[in-house]
């Protein structure tokens, strides 16, 4: 049951985000991008990571690709404008076999780790202690990206402004 | 413990000039209290001068420990060879300003002559070779600045040139000092950058001890400047504005000589004595190089810069002569060159702000027109001729002597000194300033009174050196014989 | 079976940062360059997730969590830069923006 | 006592710096009268002068030496130089003369300058002359004297150049402080190997004295061809003599003070000063004599077709010169310094007689121009005719004597053909001399510009003084076939006469040719001058009116090569090359610079490839490693 699941989720995923690297209309790689982020939740959860699931459908999922989406849209990006990419899927070949070795790299160190899966206590990943972990041990990296969210929200209404002629 | 004379005559312009920098203060004020600076460090040079005891150690020692964990520390004093040096600054420099007195409106030509005057002061007094390496940079900085701030014609390009020029040089002098201070951390156990600790090292191999001797000797042919490393000289001195010129050409080309002596000498006496053949034939070779280029000079500072490295490149043969005359000599000169050149790019700065920058073929006639110029011009240039009765002359015939001593075919050729500079000093004097032409010379006007305080002292110290020289020599004597006899194993007392 | 050695996840994390490495450089769109971004941060995430699993710790996901934050705090610098990039080049190729390169500079 | 040397040079020296304060004052502040000029200028030599004769009896009594040291001046090591003053035989007896000449010379020129507005610098230069060359006799050692040596040359250069404002004057001082510059090379380097010799027990005339003795001989030759190098540019002797015409650009009073007291003669009494060295190597004293009879026949070949009234008199002097050199190279210093002396008196008259004459022609110099001076100066005229004969070698003018000792000298010595050099020079001296008196004084038809005037009584004094010295000097050495009892020869002492084996009859003999053959040379410019029409001269051409082409082949040879030289250091070498290689260093940097830049294109996805391929090599090599 878990391999069917994860073998479908994995696939969704991988599947996804090939069609966000080649379809050449971006609202159709966002679309797929959402594919892949919706598919990457379904793993979080098979990890028992089941507050990041909901965190990763709300925000990402929901509110992130969301207002991309929004964007593209607003921006309603003619065909002629968008840039052409004739060499785009030679590239695309190459740099897969150019990145061969460093996946072989790292999977092979993986592969040496003895990575089988434990028993776990029943509220791993529950939110109840997630919000502990991060308000006791993380409370500081938790606070400073607080800051920094405020800081990307001012940026952004500074940069979004219309420019004086 | 207090702080020493030698710190307060490093830091006094200093600081000086940090406040100056940040106090509201004209052009003319500041310029006064830089001037008032001058003279309090002449007074304290002249309190070293009377103090100084005629031996050859080094006197009047600081010590502070600077970067501990690297052995780095502050440590000052001078010796007989610095002392005169010392003695020439002090001097020199009040006279700059007298003669400078109307030539800049702004303040920041006066801080940059404070810092320069501080930055030479300590590297004349450094014995570690960190701290010299130290003050050895941080005084070219307000030369750029001055350079580049008040100079002519394309001086962007000069500032670049001689900048890139000289720290190139001094690159490599940085890298022989860090290998001589990681060589005496191997061979002791600490570290340590005395010059003191540093000529203890015994474990370094010929080869590298030959490139460290030019990796020093690089740095300090660029500052002379000695043949191949001179085309810097010309365009920095041509645009160079009186102030820099002045500098650049009296004090910190002497410098250069004065580092070969206070650190090569010690940390490497056997190959001193080695090539110093090579350095004595390199040094007439630019007597005479430098000393025909100069004919054909249309620019009269151009002219003045190859008279300069001319002089200087027979001031290194004398260092290394060997020998007592020889150096001497080389003291002498260091001292009636400064002088004289000194004296003579700031008459050539008077005249052009009177007449403005002009090359020689639109200059003639000044003498009817300011006859004390003529005068202090007709003195100067006779010591840079080396006319018996000026130092210059005395300082010249010891190097010839040195020069014969150490080797006689070398030392004919030397003794083209009393042709090389006649052939061209003359004929400027005539062109410039005898003689009557057809170009509008109207707007020269004579010295003021400030102009002629400045020069007087230095003429009548050419004339006095001139006529008594063994009243300047004897305090140096004893460190040069130091020098020769108990670390170079050439002499005989 | 393969969903128990945890491998597997981090094989296809790794299928996923390829690919997000791969759009970054043979894309020249800017918003399929900034998906591309996402989609590797997203497959560190899964490797968080998946260690944290192993470890039995939740600093990981913790992490991921954070990364999620960055991410929305990006894609709100992001677009608006977007925007205004767009409003004065009308194009959404990357290769424009080269203000910096040392032949405009002179 | 001996501190009166030092006073000797300081008289002169100290009023010549009162004199150039006061000028620099009176010609920026107030203007000063004359007087305050004059007197200082005239009391300081004649102050010398009598401090001279004071030595001089003082030696004159004792027999011995003065010496004084006032001070250490240069002590290097254990070498010392002191500043010393010998007031010896040789020396007193060139000092009295030197100031004597030279005070009267400053008497002239107070009137030959008075009009002029550099008055003042004049006499500043003057006395600064007067000192160096006192400086120059008294100095114990070589190195002193060779201060006094430089100092001369400066002030040469000062006086020739006293015109400043005219380019040729300059130009002329420059050709005399360079060309003896020249000379002073040779004599540096001659003191050089002298002082390393001789240096280490004291540098003065005694020490080296006792130590040539011991030097080896090619060294020895060495030094004394340098030192007469020295001399050779100073005493204006071929090759080195260029300058000497030219420096007939100063005033006139100075030509008289640089040719017939001072300057020149320095040479000759240095090498009569070296005596001790040059007795060693009598190859050197003959090699000295052929180019002093060489010169004295060079420059009388040139007079004969001067115009120049100043250029002839100069082309006398290096001629004159020439017979000195001839006599100290064989070994006659008295001989010489009897030359020296009485043609200090007859030249210094010649000179100034001259100046007068130019004077009153309102600075006309051509002698062509001049003519039927006799009426209007008559004065003049007389000395003139006193000093042109003296300089001929008529008995019993000063000239005679002087010179017939050194034919003498050269007969005796066996040197036939220096004798006769120096017959032919005397023939021709004889010829030119009055060739240029009769041209000035008598010529016919004289076309004056401006009518000529008589000169004052200031300017004619000195001229009857010297003719008197022209008359009399020679008495002075009057040679024992005479029955003179030669007290110059006596009074020198070590510089004395060796014995000349001629016997009587070739002695009057030889006397009896010389005055034949002067008149000789009188009596053909007699015949050709002494009704020469002016009205009808034509300029002379030849090689011979140009002067052989000598300044115009050194001009060539020397400064024009210096020139281009200089041109092609300056341009081709240092910019060209050393600065060329020094910039494309910096240059080469920059385009290395550029290539490197072309990574740097500003493509984000450019350098996102360049990192994946970059990790992608590291991988491959991890790999590698790890296997």
């Amino acid at each position: 049951m878990m391999d069917i699941l994860f073998l479908l989720l994995s696939s969704f995923a991988i599947l996804g985000a090939m069609g966000m690297v080649s379809f050449h209309q971006p609202v159709h790689s966002a679309l797929s991008l959402i594919l892949t982020i919706m598919a990457l939740a379904g793993l979080f959860a098979l990890l028992s990571a089941s507050f990041l699931f909901m965190v990763q459908i709300i925000i990402y999922a929901g509110a992130i690709l969301t207002l991309f989406i929004f964007i593209i849209m607003f921006l309603n990006v003619k065909e002629a404008n968008l840039p052409k990419e004739p060499n785009k899927n030679i590239t695309l070949f190459l740099g897969s076999l150019a990145l061969l070795p460093f996946n072989f790299l790292i999977l092979r160190a993986f592969y040496k780790m003895p990575l089988h899966v434990n028993a776990l206590e029943s509220d791993f990943g529950k939110i109840k202690p997630l919000g502990m972990e991060l308000f006791t041990q993380w409370l500081l990296p938790f606070e400073l990206i607080s800051l920094l969210l405020l800081v990307a929200l001012i940026g952004a209404v500074v940069l979004g402004r219309k420019e004086e002629a | 413990m207090s702080i020493g004379i030698l710190s307060i005559i490093i830091f006094l312009p200093m600081v000086a000039a940090l406040m100056l920098t940040l106090a509201p203060l004209s052009s003319r004020i500041t310029r006064n209290v830089a001037f008032g600076v001058s003279l309090i460090i002449f007074a304290l040079a002249l309190y070293i001068y009377t103090h100084f005891e005629l031996t050859g150690t080094i006197q009047f020692k600081e010590f502070y420990p600077w970067i501990k964990s690297y052995g780095i520390s502050y440590s000052l004093g001078i010796d007989g060879f610095s002392l005169i040096i010392l003695m020439l600054i002090a001097t020199l420099i009040p006279s700059a300003y007298l003669l400078l007195w109307n030539n800049s409106r702004s303040k920041s030509y006066w801080i940059s002559m404070l810092f320069i005057q501080s930055g030479i002061s300590g590297t004349l007094f450094s014995l570690d070779l960190f701290l010299f390496y130290f003050f050895w940079e941080a005084m070219l900085l307000p030369v750029f600045m001055i350079i580049g701030l008040f100079g002519s014609g394309n001086r962007v390009f000069s500032t670049l040139k001689i900048t890139i020029y000289t720290i190139m040089g001094s690159l490599f002098m940085f890298v022989s000092i860090l290998y001589l201070g990681v060589a005496h951390y191997y061979e002791f156990g600490a570290w340590s950058f005395a010059l003191s600790d540093l000529v203890n090292i015994t474990t370094i191999a010929r080869e590298q001890k030959i490139l460290l001797f030019l990796g020093f000797m690089l740095a300090f042919a660029i500052k002379i400047p000695l043949f191949p490393f001179h085309s810097w000289l010309l365009q920095t001195y041509s645009n160079s504005p009186t102030g820099g010129v002045f500098l650049l050409s009296s004090i910190m080309a002497k410098l250069g000589v004065y580092a070969l002596v206070r650190f090569m000498i010690p940390l490497f006496p056997d190959l001193f004595v080695e090539f110093s053949i090579y350095f004595v034939s390199l040094g007439i070779f630019g007597l005479v190089y430098f000393g025909i280029a100069a004919i054909c000079q249309m620019n009269i500072k151009k002219m003045f810069a190859y008279s300069s490295a001319s002089h200087l490149g027979f001031i290194t043969a004398g260092v290394f002569a060997l020998n007592v005359q020889g150096m001497m000599g080389s003291a002498f000169l260091i001292v009636a060159h400064a002088i004289a050149t000194g004296g003579l790019f700031l008459l050539v700065g008077v005249m052009e702000r009177h007449l403005g920058i002009r090359s020689l073929s639109g200059l003639g006639g000044i003498a009817t027109k300011a006859p004390w110029f003529t005068l202090f011009f007709a003195i100067m240039l006779f010591c840079t001729v080396g006319i018996p009765g000026t130092n210059g002359f005395v300082a010249e015939l010891l190097i010839v002597l040195g020069i014969f001593h150490y080797n006689p075919y070398l030392g004919v050729l030397s003794a083209l000194t009393v042709l090389v500079a006649a052939s061209y000093m003359f004929w400027v004097f005539q062109k410039a300033v005898l003689v009557k032409s057809d170009n509008d010379v109207s707007h020269m006007k004579d010295l003021t009174l400030y102009e002629i305080l400045g020069l007087l002292p230095l003429a009548v110290l050419i004339i006095a050196m001139g006529i008594y020289p063994d009243l300047f020599l004897y305090k140096i004597e004893p460190t040069l014989q130091h020098y020769l006899i108990d670390i170079l194993h050439v002499g005989v007392k | 079976m393969i969903a128990n050695t945890l491998f597997a996840y981090i094989v296809v994390a790794m299928v996923l940062f390829s690919i997000g490495l791969l759009g970054v450089i043979s894309r020249k769109n800017i918003f399929v360059i900034y998906m591309s971004i996402e989609l590797m941060l997203n497959a560190i995430n899964l490797i968080f997730v998946s260690l944290s699993r192993y470890h039995d710790d939740m600093g990981g996901q913790v992490m991921a969590m954070m990364v999620i934050a960055i991410a929305a705090a990006e894609a709100g610098v992001f677009l608006s830069l977007i925007i205004v990039l767009y409003r004065r080049k009308k194009s959404l190729d990357s290769d424009i923006f080269r203000t910096l390169s040392q032949k405009e500079a002179i | 006592m001996s501190a009166l040397l030092a006073g000797i040079v300081l008289a002169p020296l100290l009023s010549s710096v009162l004199i150039g304060l006061l000028y620099m004052v009176s010609i920026t502040k107030i203007p000063l009268a004359k007087t305050w000029f004059t007197l200082p200028a005239l009391f300081a030599p004649l102050l010398s002068f009598v401090f001279g004769v004071i030595a001089f009896i003082e030696v004159y009594q004792t027999g011995t030496a003065l010496h004084f040291e006032p001070y250490l001046w240069l002590g290097v090591g254990e070498y010392k130089i002191y500043m010393g003053f010998l007031g010896d035989k040789l020396s007193l007896f060139m000092v009295i003369f030197i100031t004597f000449v030279g005070w009267l010379i400053h008497l002239y020129a107070t009137a030959y300058m008075s009009e002029d507005e550099g008055y003042g610098k004049f006499f500043f230069y003057f006395n600064l002359f007067l000192s160096s060359m006192l400086l120059l006799v008294l100095a114990d050692g070589p190195l002193i004297m060779f201060i006094g040596w430089e100092g001369v040359g400066l002030c040469s250069y000062l006086l020739i150049s006293f015109y400043f404002q005219d380019n040729s004057n300059v130009v002329a001082g420059n050709k005399a402080f360079i060309v003896n510059r020249v000379g002073d090379l040779g004599f540096l380097v001659g003191l050089a190997i002298l002082f390393f010799y001789c240096g280490n027990v004291g540098f003065s005339y005694e020490n080296i004295a006792h130590q040539v003795a011991s030097m080896p001989a090619s060294l020895l030759q060495i030094v004394g061809i340098a030192l007469f190098i020295g001399a050779m540019g100073k005493s204006a002797q071929i090759p080195l003599y260029v300058w000497l015409p030219d420096a007939m650009a100063g005033p006139t009073p100075v030509s008289a003070l640089i040719h017939a007291a001072t300057m020149v003669t320095a040479g000759v009494y240095m090498v009569a000063r070296f005596s001790f060295l040059y007795e060693l190597i009598p190859n050197v004293g003959l090699f000295i004599a052929y180019i002093g009879a060489f010169s004295a026949l060079f420059a009388a070949v040139i007079a004969t077709k001067q115009s120049d009234i100043k250029k002839i008199l100069a082309y006398s002097t290096m001629s004159q010169l020439g017979y000195m050199f001839i006599a100290v190279g064989l070994g006659a210093y008295s001989s010489a310094l009897f030359h020296v002396f009485t043609h200090a008196f007859f030249k210094a008259l010649l000179f100034m007689g001259a100046g007068a004459v130019i004077i009153a022609l309102h600075h006309e110099q051509n002698i062509f121009k001049m003519g039927k001076m006799r009426h209007v100066t008559p004065v003049v005229y007389i000395t003139m005719l006193m000093a042109t004969l003296a300089i001929s070698g008529i008995p019993p003018f000063a000239g005679f004597f002087s010179k017939d000792e050194i034919l003498l000298v050269a007969f005796a010595s066996g040197e036939y053909v220096i004798w006769g050099i120096a017959v032919c020079s005397a023939v021709l001296t004889a010829y030119y001399m009055f060739r240029l008196f009769f041209v000035v004084f008598e010529g016919k038809n004289a076309l004056h510009v401006n009518p000529p005037h008589d000169v004052s009584w200031v300017m004619k004094a000195p001229l009857v003084v010297l003719a008197f010295g022209s008359l009399f000097a020679g008495f002075i050495g009057l040679p024992s076939l005479l029955g003179g009892s030669h007290l110059i020869g006596s009074w020198l002492g070590e510089w004395g006469m060796r014995g000349l084996h001629v016997s009587h009859e070739t002695e009057w003999l030889l006397l009896g040719l010389n005055v034949a053959i002067s008149l000789i040379g009188i009596g053909i410019a007699y015949k050709k001058f002494y009704a020469y029409d002016l009205s009808r001269h034509k300029e002379a051409k030849g090689i011979v009116y140009n002067k052989f082409y000598i300044d115009e082949i050194y001009d060539v040879l020397f400064v024009r090569s210096i020139r281009k030289l200089s041109e092609f250091i300056a341009v081709g070498l240092d910019v060209n090359i050393v600065d060329r290689v020094i910039m494309g260093m910096s240059h080469g940097f920059i385009k290395l610079g550029h290539v490197v830049a072309l990574v740097q294109n500003a493509n984000v996805r450019f350098y996102a490839l360049i990192m994946m391929l970059g990790v992608s090599v590291a991988s491959c090599y991890l790999i590698w490693m790890v296997e």
